[in-house]
């Protein structure tokens, strides 16, 4: 398939998608928590109101970061289902993700700095991880290129199983999900009120939330990448993957910067310069 | 389809409560209520929220934390008091450091009664909350909307809160351009600007009853004083304040042959509207060690 | 009902800190500090708790303030709160308090609320309630 | 190194109550901490001057909304104490029903909170699901949810029926399997270990010089429950102090959960022994006198001063309650913890600022 | 020449024995006597085919040179004005010596990019070292004099080992040009080239030698950004990739490789724990450096094209920073980062600059983060094990450079501008290097085929490049963050502008709060440092370690080439 | 390590169906003797102003001359003290909750 035509059809579709999938969670969540939770759509629902409310900031610059956030998680996405180079991508996730850190320092409160400062930390833990991945499914399939990760034959999850794991732990991390939701949680109830978000109102907040409707639909596209060969199985994972990630934060307290920054950098180091080891000489 | 009527995100204060209509609050978020089905997110942070539920009564402190969320909430909102106390002080009212319900420090828009109100009686108070956001977002888009239904009309004394909110909004961008957020327009409280009231009159311009912009004026001898010419941020650029000001010239009777006012040296934009309006320059002096003031004369025509 | 009624001695200002030291040294727990503006006294109690029993130290100050305690926070730092307490409602000087919020504890409307006996008309102006 | 503060409360939404924390941190390490109190301070002690003896037990209820029973009992104590009331057993047993599922239901409250401010979202959730069960059983006997209204100067105002007490004894089983649930992955759970164990040490010794009170005192080893003191039914009823040694937040946990069992089981005696009778004593006169009255909330001992002089309005009313006497342990044990901690520790010592600041 | 040598040397011997310095006496006779031994011995008969080398490499070394040079050299003129006037009018005004320095040193530096001879470019070697001992102790303070002497000791040794090379290389091909070292069979001249590296590891500053580049950060700004970021710390590794394809497989190059990427990761690390503005420099610095170092110890095509490539983006980005704390500093009298909070509206030119040098410096689609990349590539093609370090090193890069970033927007407080204070010298450098950083990034592919690609080729026949397709990736994403200013046009609208959520004890205006008290509090925040976690000196002293164990290691391939 | 414990815990309630009370979609549950909003009975009332100086919080409003008995939902607790000292039993506590009100009207009779 022509690749423009691949990031046109990830364009309509992301968001509808990721929004789904962000009702699905805080339904499953519900239902976990003994509750009958919200509707489906609700996410939906939740980012119509926003955009119809009025934008507070602090500094008025603050919300071109989170427009600039979004684009290039737009384009991010786009670059991995055009077929792109997976380092690339992993390059441009960095970039998008550093223009929401900025705009939470732009926004100068005590919450939104220590919740940039945590995103930080939490970018600093799941990086090598990530690229671990990207040279990992290299060095299964000899290239970078996600069109040719896909087209491989091999099932790579299990030449990566090591990669795969720590991938899904770097899941936990990118989702916002406890045990690792330190910068920022879905739910208000901690430390640093909203984190990062503090200081975001109205349709930048919306903004941030499409755009991690964007992002994780990349991110489970990339657990299907491990099992490509079958596109099925594939599917099937990636919302393995997601309700894995689901029952896991009902199922932990959030947990402290220094035990996410080790925990990610020991698996990355075991599991993944491990599974990486013994790819290149067995 | 309404856009609140299924999202209404609430932050939840306990003013001088005893904890009672507090944890009943809390309890209309788990399993057995759980208000989440009707899309209820506690967010604890004002600035995500719709809907200001308030326990408790008012006392001092409270109501200065109070009257700092209410004003972080973007608009529309909705204040609901929960509870016998946050509707009229309740049992508590007789203290000596309780001021009273909560609708002494904001303007509240549903009351739940119930001591401690029970979680379906809270449950009810959102869902009217939420009716009553819907009204006022659309009051909100009609104002938008209706940029050309503008009233411009003399100020009453009570507009003179409302006025003081809008200053010290305004003057945020004043204070950036000078480096300086000690302004005393930034500062002034409410007591001193209604004493303004005997010397100064006051025009406003609302939308729908809201106010969006203000001037105040004063007459002396032959002069007219124009001072603090405020608009809304997101009013700006749509010609109210020279409209203000022109409004100000004419409300002055005829003996008032010359106009002044004054603005910071700073501030390119009010200086190019002024001279755009046939304002001249005619003198600058010290005023804060950041600011000059320059002042500015017309003559009548 | 309450098998303990529990003691009242009274003791002079200055040999305040030394009798509560005596009592610390025996182990007995800080319970509470609480004041009283009586017609006759501005009474300051203290009380201590070993083993379930009670005791309690009354000082007695003068009607007319202004009132002045020594701190004994050297002998149970937890006492600071209760001292601040003293100050904010009671207008009595607490000397030498390790934590001392200067008059900010609790930041009341009215200042020293509890200083005096109110006059009833104060009060039944806030009350007036009638349909 | 460079310090960040950060203005933690009033409002805050791991905050169940306003309480100011100036907390300066390095990284994220608490270097130095300031309370600010004085939010929720109404000044209610002075309304006895207004509310004659009696009509005051729904102001005492209402110092707090979580432990309110056990505040009207305890203000009830003492009127009749001053005055000489004999209360009739079985309002005393009522009482001690009462008080003790307020325990249940406050600290089936507190552990859902704790969990929140871990954000363990599941667990909160969940034990607040099993505390509905208690105030059903609450509502069921005394008409309130958490502000029961039931006891009155001589007794009790409501009798619970034998059959409610036979439900209520039925219901205690599946309560108690409920909390059996929660209360094993409160204490077992890995990551619950990880966010309590080593958390917040207070010393036994720290513990009793700051004078805390309660499970946070008992958590660090200082055996000291009021109930012991024998009053209302627990002249029968012996009551055990749970004492843990290790004074951290995780042994504070340990001793609130096995208090929700210490309490079912009480509540159990106390169904089995409840003599049949009367509920209430005819109370005439006016109260004369001092005296400080001391009970067992589920937050710790709560000592009230009450000094009458036969009039219809007390002359004094002053209540020191659980959390004032905690306060000084939670200012030692936040500097040098994490950010993250705080609020763990702020909920360790069950704060109730209402109560506090009254 | 000889003489000269010989002047130097005495003069070094002189200053050692005058400052109680026996080891860099020991040091500096070490090689000054085999040297003016062997030298006297063989007289006429040192030649090397051709005494000049110029190449694509050496013509864009000259270009960094004149370039950065230039502006610092211009920027200095008001700088040091200011320095002495304003800043320091306790140090004795010696701009004169420090401006002929400073001439003398990018000579030299000519100097060492054209040289062929190896005699030659050893001598203009050991020139730029002592230019840099004498910058580094110009305050002339005992603290500077500590320092410089430190400096002057790593990189006696680092000279000893290019004496060493000269005359082994001698014995071994009989010549003493580069390009004949280059060319002869590897087997043969591995021993000089790995001495060569040695040398170019000490003046690149490179684990264990990394602490003198640190205590050099004392020297005037112009002089960290001349010397010790952007040319005279190039000079060694640009000795490292003329070595490239003498090491490329070898076990003497993967210890050199291990050096560089060790560097890179703990230098990257220890950067995190500072938030001293020049030690993060400082820091960066060494571990930039570390990744080219890696690239010329790998050896492979791709490697040595990622390794100039990022000569060129490091020299520019870095001297900007350099130049851009140095104004800062003077204004603000600190260069801690944490000072640097509301630069955007104190300083805002200026603020634009340092972030257009900060994204430069680790941010994609910039000009190091290509090179970081095609760095990984080439690892992962050859050693995949070495990317561990790389892998592990880019997040602390990312932290650190980040929370810098981030301190600069920070608004807590209105703030005059001050940015008039600024003199035009000063200016016009920094506007030159800012849009000499851009470009670079824009016409990225362009120098790539002009410059490296065909010096590149005429080493290994082939060269590293990006493929088509990513270029015009790179490209479209330096467009959208082009882009980022555009957005101003529409600033402010439909926004309400207040003051930050401070858990509803907000007083006054702006960002004020009702602490404990009753004493209003101004907001007040400070970067992490993870002191806990990974302690600047507690990593540095970890990394000197690894330092010494490669040491060895690289000892141990030169005693078995023997 | 042991993080089964909760999941079990979670995934028997997910599959057992959420404890939802469903209000306000599904009726509100009731009590038996559950103390709610306050009723009267105009018919035996003797206007004697008991329960209005007996209320703790004032709620309570009795004008003999026009035999006029009002009340304040917003302010009443629901104690019973009123219905336990009226003479004539016309007052009682119900199981109902008065709905939120937009404005603090009192109630009159």
């Amino acid at each position: 398939m022509n690749p423009l035509l691949r990031f046109a059809i990830y364009l309509i579709l992301a968001p509808l998608i990721g929004g789904l999938l962000a009702g699905i969670d805080r339904k499953l969540s519900a239902r976990l928590q003994a509750r009958q939770g919200p509707p489906l759509w609700q996410p939906f629902y939740d980012v119509r109101k926003l955009w119809n409310k009025e934008n507070i900031v602090v500094r008025r610059s603050q919300d071109f970061y989170v427009f600039f956030f979004l684009i290039l998680m737009v384009f991010t996405g786009g670059l991995f289902f055009a077929g792109s180079d997976l380092l690339l991508v992993v390059f441009a996730l960095t970039l998008a993700a550093i223009f929401l850190v900025l705009g939470a320092y732009k926004a100068s409160s005590p919450y939104s700095f220590i919740g940039a400062e945590r995103e930080l930390l939490q970018m600093m833990a799941y990086e090598p991880m990530i690229l671990v991945t990207a040279v990992g499914m290299y060095l299964a399939t000899g290239s970078f290129y996600v069109n040719d990760i896909a087209a491989h034959s091999g099932v790579l999850a299990l030449r990566l199983p090591g990669v795969l794991l720590g991938f899904l732990f770097c899941l936990l991390i990118k989702f916002r999900k406890s045990p690792f939701d330190l910068s920022s949680s879905h739910h208000a109830h901690q430390e640093l009120v909203r984190g990062i978000l503090t200081e975001f109102s109205g349709s930048t907040l919306a903004m941030i939330e499409v755009a991690h409707w964007f992002e994780n639909v990349l991110l489970l596209g990339w657990v299907y990448l491990f099992f490509a060969a079958s596109p099925a199985a594939g599917i099937a994972a990636a919302l393995g993957a997601f309700l894995l990630v689901i029952v896991v934060d009902n199922a932990c307290a959030r947990l402290t910067w220094p035990t996410m920054l080790k925990g990610a950098w020991a698996t990355t180091l075991v599991l993944g310069f491990g599974n990486i080891l013994f790819l290149t000489y067995f | 389809m309404p856009a609140f009527a299924k999202s209404p995100w609430v932050i939840h204060y306990d003013a001088s409560s005893c904890n009672g209509c507090d944890i009943e609050t809390l309890a209309c978020l788990t399993p057995l209520y759980d208000a989440e089905r009707l899309g209820v997110v506690n967010t604890g942070n004002p600035k995500h929220a719709d809907i200001f539920l308030v326990t408790g009564a008012v006392n001092a402190q409270s109501g200065d934390v109070i009257r700092n969320i209410y004003h972080q909430l973007p608009e529309p909102k909705v204040v609901v008091a929960v509870g016998a106390c946050a509707a009229s002080g309740g049992i508590f009212r007789e203290c000596y450091n309780i001021h009273g319900g909560v609708d002494t420090v904001v303007p509240v828009d549903v009351y739940v009664g119930g001591c401690a109100a029970r979680p379906e009686a809270i449950i009810d108070g959102i869902v009217r909350a939420v009716q009553i956001l819907e009204v006022k977002h659309k009051a909100t888009q009609a104002a938008a909307r209706g940029i050309d239904k503008l009233v411009y009309e003399p100020a009453l004394a009570g507009d003179i809160p409302e006025i003081l909110a809008l200053q010290k909004v305004t003057y945020r961008s004043e204070a950036e351009i000078y480096g300086d957020d000690s302004l005393p327009a930034m500062q002034q409280t409410l007591a001193e600007i209604e004493a303004d009231l005997a010397q100064w009159t006051f025009l406003k311009a609302s939308i729908n009853g809201k106010i969006v912009g203000s001037i105040r004026g004063r007459i002396e001898g032959a002069t007219g004083y124009i001072r603090r010419c405020i608009v809304h941020p997101y009013f700006r650029g749509r010609g109210i304040a020279r409209r203000l000001i022109t409004e100000m010239e004419r409300s002055f009777p005829p003996q008032v042959v010359r106009f002044e006012t004054l603005t910071g040296h700073k501030s390119r934009r009010n200086l190019a509207m002024c001279e755009k309006l046939g304002y001249r320059v005619f003198k600058t002096e010290e005023y804060l060690p950041t600011v000059q003031w320059v002042h500015l004369q017309k003559e009548r025509k | 009902m309450s098998p303990d009624p529990g003691s009242f001695t009274a003791v002079e200002t200055a040999a305040l800190v030394a009798e509560v030291r005596l009592l610390r040294d025996a182990g007995w727990r800080l319970v509470q500090i609480g004041a009283a503006a009586l017609p006759t006294a501005m009474e300051v109690i203290y009380s201590f708790d070993l083993g379930g029993k009670i005791t309690n130290r009354r000082v007695s100050l003068p009607v007319e303030g202004p009132h002045r305690l020594p701190s004994i926070t050297s002998v149970y730092a937890a006492a600071a709160l209760y001292e601040n307490e003293l100050h904010d409602l009671f207008r009595i000087q607490v000397e030498g308090n390790i934590l001392d919020f200067k008059g900010k504890f609790y930041r009341t409307t009215v200042p020293f609320p509890f200083a005096s006996r109110p006059s009833a008309p104060a009060l039944a102006a806030k009350a007036g309630t009638n349909p | 190194m460079a310090r960040t503060i950060i203005p933690f409360g009033p409002q805050h939404p791991v905050l169940p109550e306003p309480i100011h924390l100036d907390l300066a941190i390095e990284d994220e390490k608490v270097v130095d901490v300031l309370p600010s109190v004085g939010f929720i301070h109404r000044g209610l002690e002075r309304l006895v001057e207004r509310k004659d003896f009696q009509e005051f037990v729904y102001v005492a209820e209402r110092i707090c909304g979580i432990c309110s029973f056990i505040h009207g009992q305890t203000y009830c104590q003492g009127i009749e104490e001053l005055m000489q009331v004999e209360v009739p057993a079985r309002a005393q047993y009522l009482r001690t029903i009462w008080g003790e599922l307020s325990r249940l239901h406050s600290h089936l409250l507190w552990l859902g909170l704790l969990a929140d401010s871990f954000g363990f979202e599941s667990l909160f959730m969940h034990s607040w699901r099993v505390r509905e069960r208690i105030l059903d059983q609450i509502e069921a006997t005394t008409g309130g949810r958490v502000i029961f209204g039931s006891c009155k100067i001589g007794g009790v105002r409501r009798d619970i029926s034998p059959e409610a007490l036979a439900v209520m004894r039925k219901e205690l089983d599946v309560i108690e399997r409920d909390m059996r649930e929660i209360v094993d992955v409160f204490l077992g759970d890995s990551s619950v270990k990880r966010r309590l164990q080593g958390v917040g040490v207070l010393s036994r010794d720290d513990a009793y010089i700051l004078g805390c009170v309660g499970p946070t005192a008992r958590a660090s080893g200082v055996a000291q429950d009021m109930r012991s003191l024998g009053y209302a039914a627990f002249r029968d009823i012996k009551v055990e102090p749970i004492v843990r040694t290790e004074g951290d937040s995780y042994a504070r946990c340990v001793v609130r959960c096995a208090e929700l069992f210490q309490s079912v089981d009480i509540i159990r005696q106390a169904i089995d022994r409840i003599p049949p009778g009367a509920i209430e004593t005819k109370v005439t006169g006016f109260p004369d006198g001092e005296i400080l009255v001391r009970t067992e909330q589920p937050r710790g001992e709560v000592a009230y001063y009450l000094r009458a002089n036969g009039s219809r309005n007390l002359q004094r009313f002053r209540v020191r309650t659980p959390t004032f006497a905690n306060l000084p342990a939670l200012v030692r044990m936040l500097p040098g913890a994490n950010l993250a901690d705080v609020p763990v520790l702020v909920l360790t010592i069950d704060p109730c600022i209402s109560c506090t600041e009254r | 020449m000889l003489v000269l040598e010989i002047a130097m040397g005495l003069y070094i011997v002189v200053l050692g024995i005058r400052h109680r310095r026996p080891l860099v006496v020991l040091l500096l006779l070490v090689q000054l006597l085999p040297m003016v031994g062997w030298e006297l011995r063989h007289g006429e008969g040192l030649q090397a085919h051709g005494d000049l080398l110029a190449d694509r490499l050496s013509a864009l070394m000259a270009l960094i040179n004149g370039v950065v040079g230039g502006s610092i050299c211009l920027y200095a003129l008001g700088y040091m004005r200011e320095y002495h006037t304003a800043h320091h009018p306790e140090v004795r005004d010696r701009r004169p010596l420090f401006f002929s320095l400073l001439f003398f040193f990018l000579a030299a530096m000519f100097g060492i990019v054209f040289s062929n001879n190896l005699l030659w470019l050893y001598f203009f070697w050991e020139v730029t070292t002592l230019c840099s001992f004498v910058l580094i102790a110009y305050k002339q303070d005992e603290e500077s004099i500590g320092n410089a002497f430190r400096a002057l000791t790593y990189n006696l040794i680092g000279g000893a080992a290019f004496a060493g090379a000269i005359i082994w290389v001698h014995r071994a091909t009989g010549s003493i040009g580069l390009t004949d070292l280059i060319h002869a069979a590897p087997a043969l001249v591995i021993g000089p080239a790995l001495l060569l590296s040695l040398a170019g590891i000490t003046k690149s500053a490179q684990l264990p030698f990394s602490r003198w580049l640190l205590g050099a950060m004392v020297a005037p700004t112009p002089v960290s950004a001349l010397l010790h970021s952007s040319t005279m710390v190039k000079a060694g590794v640009y000795l490292v990739l003329r070595m490239a394809p003498i090491l490329h497989g070898t076990a003497g190059g993967i210890v050199v490789a291990l050096v560089g990427a060790s560097s890179f990761a703990l230098a990257s690390l220890a950067a995190v724990g500072t938030s001293d503005a020049k030690k993060v420099l400082a820091y960066s610095t060494v571990a930039n450096l570390g990744l080219i170092i890696l690239c010329g110890g790998i050896g492979t095509h791709e490697a040595v094209w990622a390794g100039v490539l990022l000569i060129l983006f490091h020299a520019v980005a870095k001297c900007l920073l350099f130049l851009c704390v140095g104004v800062v500093e003077h204004r603000l009298h600190s260069r801690d980062i944490e000072r640097m909070s509301g630069l955007v509206l104190s300083m805002p030119r200026l603020s634009i600059m340092l972030q257009i040098g900060i994204a430069g410096m680790f941010l994609a689609p910039f000009g190091m983060l290509i090179g970081k990349w095609a760095v990984l590539k080439a690892v992962i093609d050859t050693y995949p094990i070495i990317a561990l370090p790389i892998i592990f090193g880019s997040a602390p890069t990312l932290f650190f450079w980040m929370k810098w970033m981030g301190k600069l927007l920070e608004v807590t407080h209105p703030i005059p501008n001050i940015e008039h204070e600024i003199g035009r010298g000063e200016w016009f450098a920094l506007t030159l290097l800012s849009c000499t950083t851009a470009l670079t990034c824009i016409a990225f592919p362009l120098v790539s085929a002009w410059l490296v690609e065909p010096y590149v080729i005429g080493v290994y026949g082939r060269s590293g490049h990006l493929a088509h397709g990513n270029f015009v990736i790179m490209t479209i994403m330096l467009a959208m963050v082009a882009l980022f200013p555009l957005s101003f046009f529409n600033y402010g609208r439909r926004v309400k502008v207040l003051d930050p959520y401070l858990g509803g004890a907000n007083v006054e205006s702006g960002a004020r709060y009702q602490g404990a008290v009753g004493q209003v509090h101004a907001l007040q925040m400070s970067n992490y440092t993870l002191a806990g976690l990974v302690p600047e000196a507690g990593v540095f002293r970890v990394g000197i370690g690894v330092g010494l164990a490669l040491l060895a290691a690289l000892a141990a391939c030169l005693l078995l080439l023997r | 390590m042991s993080y089964l414990g909760i999941t079990a815990l979670n995934l028997k309630w997910a599959l057992k169906g959420p404890a939802t009370r469903g209000y306000p979609l599904a009726p509100r549950r009731v009590i038996a003797d559950s103390r709610g909003a306050l009723a009267f009975a105009k018919a035996n009332c003797i206007y004697c102003s008991v329960c209005r100086k007996k209320c703790p919080t004032g709620a309570i409003g009795v004008n003999r001359n026009q035999k006029k008995w009002a009340i304040d939902r917003l302010r009443c607790i629901s104690c019973g003290y009123c219905v336990e000292v009226c003479p004539k039993d016309c007052l009682s506590l119900t199981t109902y909750m008065s709905p939120p009100t937009v404005t603090k009207d009192r109630e009159v009779f």
